[in-house]
């Protein structure tokens, strides 16, 4: 197998996705001649040119409005958000104009868009550049919101992304860029939206987390074996659609079962993994779910606040102790 | 070069249809049978239909949620407009849209938007992508005076300036956003010149005057399609309804009102020019008829038409699924 | 006692506290000489002057921005929305400048402000403009989230909240603004944010619910009380902070929740709910928490569609059904 | 009228202890003891050390990220806001705001924000807040070239010159926004037109000079201050390090760059002038001398200062309250 970075992977999802459709373009800032902020888009520019890759002024709320135009007007744009603190300027567009007109159109008004970039915190760099959209985006129908965690989620769900016809919001993670992980060598490998990956197996409790938390999740999980807690670490991948059958299978089996999210608690994507296992898996509980996110603050810049205000390793093990032998 | 008897007899049917129709929504809102918001285009008439008249079929409009007119003169069926407005499964949405938000991508016509200028950056999107594909089209952006100072606004402004985009924006100047006149929500009378910190350049035009819109128009468009970029025109109109049907215009004066439909009137223009050119009362009058008869079709054509199937709450959230 | 709208009562609140602070001013769109687009600020232009009322152009971003600035500059601001869904437009200057401020300065920035405006679905107004937004602010801290229910939680609440020291946001809904209730005849009646209020006692079941919802909640207990089930109605009138002990010290009593929102279900306020009672009740539960919410769906023009997809006291009743019956 | 030399000398001195607090900065984010994003803001001292020295102590000044200049220039002590770079409990925002958001309402200065615009509207608010309390101050309210185009910006020019608010707007065009040369992002080369559209008069500055700035600064001030609204003024800058420390700055040559060192050096050129005026090498050495001592003491400060305590996560959030 392949080891490549979650940077690479991205790289390589938009090229072959460009490739294969002319229509397909990004824009967002500094995305060609500086090849991303983040340098994901390292090469494309040199590669694909000035037509299909764009550098914009800083002006998300107008780029992301033309963008979901050209969307209307038959092309599949990518818009990077250097990070998706920045879309709150473009949140409306998104909502509104993306995720609403095929409803709002009966049908007729399809707008096939990515809106990707880092979500969530990067390192220390403080509270108006830190926060975590995947439940604000994932309480909205019209939109598919996907959030890989490893180099592979990374490439087979961006592919799936930028093939779909509706509008996704792709959560990726600046801490992550750098990581390395095999990869699949399927020929055009793309993985289902929607779907959710068991990304270790366990019998005791049930870990469910997206994106770096994956894997604070599995960190845990190798402690907690240790100790002979076994747990099942569910990596989502999609936080909507969400994967609830994926879910309540493993709830079945593990009787326990903790979240584990970036972004704050208040209505987070933990409060409705939370209500949906409640719903539909009540008599599989053994003892209440529990949520670790980030502490319910804006997030310091400090390092030993920032550290204490993020889920960390040791939350989550705690977490897990808690429901099982405090449970 | 003017229009010719037939094309000015065209826009007159036109114009008058847009009237009618919108003369009969307001009686249906009035009856209940249209919910929620409806914005009449009534005194605005010939902006649309003159600058309908200088596209070609692979140009595409877009505009905000005061859209019949525009509905209409881009061509879509009158019984599927009002359809839309009963909220009928026979509109253009199925129903699932109403007056604000309706779309036919055959008659190249892209909403209808409720957001005060989110059509202004979804346009210049659409002339992004005519550029892209090199089709040749150019899109016209219609906002209101109002709209005119939202950010996005600039913020397209300046991208399709950099990018020279195939676009048109239209100010629809009708004098007043709700209840607020240009002078008390602008810092400059002249909206024309709201792109010039961008280098687009910027026109103000009688719009109330069929021809000064249709010589404007062409060379707008002229322009864009010639890859020279954007380009602004302001369209001096007004109109003679509240903002909306819950608005009774009470910051202005009847007379103020008065005086622009007796003395500025679009339709009353065009129809004088036609009688100048020597088309008959009775050869208009039939024009009317002809209109009022398509107005009376539309109606029956949406009151027989059912309320959507309670199924379709679940359809059109994602493309090639359902919930 | 005085019987008065909802509407009369945002307007007196308003007034009072115009009379009390010279630095509280109003500004929006259309609230100075058209009387406010639902003429809540009738007649304050009037009175109070171009310097206090202000109309300002269609600029949510901009207005909003310079309300946060005005707030950071020593005046107590309340920026009117024509509605929440145009809010969208000036999230960005609510979330990073108003929310997080006082945090990132180390409390030095705090910025006494109110968003306020109506919330959710009017009647038949489309997708675009009929949002719920009380689980998107509720998600943030560094905001209190108010949402009245009755004339006198919009007074009483919107005068604590002009003269909180804090950003708050403060939702209110057009359907009710017409609506009569008798208020509070005390002088100088100001209700405390963060504290929810039993409309309504009962045994069997509780009905937690905010703003119209409240309404359609004591309807739905008058329903099933004719078919002897009790059930105990909670108007949350704030949703953040939430006021968890109150929840749960109903459903001790009841052993049984359901929560009741006109908002979507992913990730909603009552997901939220659910979860904290889960996690601090998890042993007063019979049954599972049901959430009743608006369907997930953008919100449909026609009038079936549109009923349809909204909670309806039949809704309430249901689930209620559901809990006792089938719970 | 031309500065005094005294004030010459403070203004040389507060430009100089930018650049070497700046350059200390830089030694130390190498060293890993600031984190997360750090802009520098070398070369462009002149700015804001002119424009601090026309305006009175009621003033307010706002700015974005890249703000330690100003904080300095607005007499906040370099201790504090080292101190916050390095994340210390006695930084000016107990190490919970970091290089981008510090505050000081002592002296007037709102910040440091992280969000490419959002000052310039937060700047007319504060200019607002100067005019509804009448006491007579005027906000300076600075943005990048990048930030130009921000739709907000455009929304707050038509507030402020509707409403006539006392607000100086800045744009520090120092050529790039990140790696994007201002004709790379701008449809319009001179920005200083920017506020034409909404009849905001600007003005293009040479932002290495000191004098011209400060001679801009006052009309411009003085005019904001009579109630004659917004201005606007361009600042021709240049920044001589990276967009933020992670910025190896390749979009541009070195000679670009040296060219920009070697002929317009905003503090060589206060050096000439005060050389000029008989001011001796030895007592320009003094005041060197004096700033490297407060850049040390800064430095041991901070260094000497703990962390915030782990209480302090939970502070601050809501006023009056603790979680
Ligand atoms: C972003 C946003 N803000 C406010 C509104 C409410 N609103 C709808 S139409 C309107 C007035 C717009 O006036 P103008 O642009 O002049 O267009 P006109 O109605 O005159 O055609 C307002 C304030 C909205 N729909 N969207
Ligand atoms: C709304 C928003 N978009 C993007 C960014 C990321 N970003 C930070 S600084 C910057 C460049 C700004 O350039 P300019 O305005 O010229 O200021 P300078 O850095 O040159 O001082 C960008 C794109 C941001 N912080 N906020
Ligand atoms: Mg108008
Ligand atoms: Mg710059």
């Amino acid at each position: 197998m392949r080891t490549i970075t979650v940077r690479e992977a991205l790289r390589e999802a938009m090229r072959e996705e460009m490739i294969r459709d002319k229509n397909v373009f990004l824009m967002g800032e500094e995305v060609a001649q500086y090849q991303g902020a983040y340098k994901i888009s390292q090469g494309l520019w040199e590669e694909f040119g000035d037509k299909r890759v764009i550098d914009t002024p800083i002006t998300e709320h107008g780029f992301a409005g033309l963008g979901v135009g050209a969307g209307f007007g038959g092309l599949r744009p990518i818009v990077e958000f250097m990070t998706f603190n920045f879309s709150m300027q473009a949140i409306d567009q998104i909502i509104n104009s993306a995720a609403k007109t095929l409803y709002m159109s009966g049908g007729q008004m399809g707008c096939p868009i990515v809106f990707r970039g880092p979500n969530g915190a990067a390192s220390r760099v403080g509270a108006q550049h830190s926060q975590c959209y995947a439940s604000w985006y994932a309480h909205v129908p019209g939109l598919k919101v996907v959030s890989p965690y490893n180099a592979n989620d990374a490439k087979g769900l961006l592919k799936a992304a930028i093939r779909d016809p509706n509008p996704v919001i792709f959560l990726e993670n600046e801490i992550m860029y750098g990581q390395s992980f095999e990869i699949s060598e399927e020929e055009d490998f793309v993985l289902p939206i929607g779907q959710a990956e068991v990304i270790q197996e366990g019998s005791d409790v049930t870990i469910v987390a997206f994106s770096i938390m994956v894997g604070k999740a599995l960190e845990a999980a190798k402690i907690l074996k240790e100790q002979n807690i076994h747990a099942e670490v569910i990596n989502l991948r999609t936080i909507r659609p969400l994967d609830t059958a994926t879910i309540l299978k493993s709830l079945a089996k593990t009787n326990r079962l903790i979240t584990v999210e970036e972004g704050w608690p208040f209505a987070g994507v933990g409060s409705e993994i939370a209500s949906v296992v409640m719903e539909h898996g009540f008599d599989d509980l053994d003892a209440p779910v529990l949520r670790v996110t980030a502490k319910d603050v804006p997030l310091p810049y400090a390092a030993n606040l920032e550290r204490l205000a993020l889920p960390q390793v040791d939350d989550i093990i705690n977490a897990v102790k808690t429901l099982i032998i405090g449970g | 070069m003017e229009p010719s008897k037939e094309a000015l007899k065209s826009y007159f049917e036109m114009m008058v249809l847009i009237r009618k129709f919108e003369e009969r929504c307001a009686q249906i809102y009035g009856m209940g049978k249209i919910g929620g918001f409806c914005h009449l285009y009534i005194g605005q008439e010939a902006v649309v239909v003159g600058m309908q008249s200088v596209i070609e079929p692979i140009d595409s409009v877009i505009t905000s949620y005061r859209d019949h007119g525009h509905m209409l003169a881009c061509g879509m069926d009158s019984g599927g407009v009002l359809a839309e407005l009963m909220g009928r499964s026979t509109g253009y949405s199925k129903g699932k849209g109403g007056s604000m938000h309706m779309f036919s991508r055959e008659k190249k016509f892209y909403g209808g938007h409720g957001i005060v200028g989110a059509q202004v950056s979804l346009g210049t999107g659409l002339a992004f992508a005519h550029k892209y594909t090199q089709d040749g089209g150019v899109c016209l952006a219609y906002m209101g005076d109002g709209a005119a100072h939202q950010g996005q606004v600039y913020e397209s402004f300046n991208m399709a300036a950099l990018w020279k985009l195939p676009v048109v924006y239209i100010i629809e100047n009708n004098e007043y956003s709700m209840g607020t006149s240009v002078a008390r929500c602008s810092a400059t009378a002249n909206l024309s010149t709201r792109g010039e910190s961008y280098g687009i350049p910027g026109e103000q035009v009688d719009g109330m005057d069929i021809l000064a819109i249709i010589a404007a128009g062409k060379r707008a468009v002229e322009r864009a399609r010639a890859g020279e970029g954007p380009i602004l025109l302001e369209m001096k109109t007004y109109r003679y309804r509240g903002h909306s049907m819950s608005d009774p215009a009470k910051y202005r004066s009847k007379e103020e009102v008065d005086d622009v439909k007796n003395t500025k009137d679009p339709i009353e223009k065009v129809r004088a020019l036609l009688l100048k050119q020597g088309v008959s009362e009775k050869d208009l009058e039939e024009i009317e008829d002809k209109v009022k008869a398509e107005v009376l079709k539309a109606v029956e054509f949406s009151e027989n038409s059912p309320e959507p199937d309670e199924a379709e709450l679940w359809t059109d959230i994602l493309v090639g699924e359902s919930a």
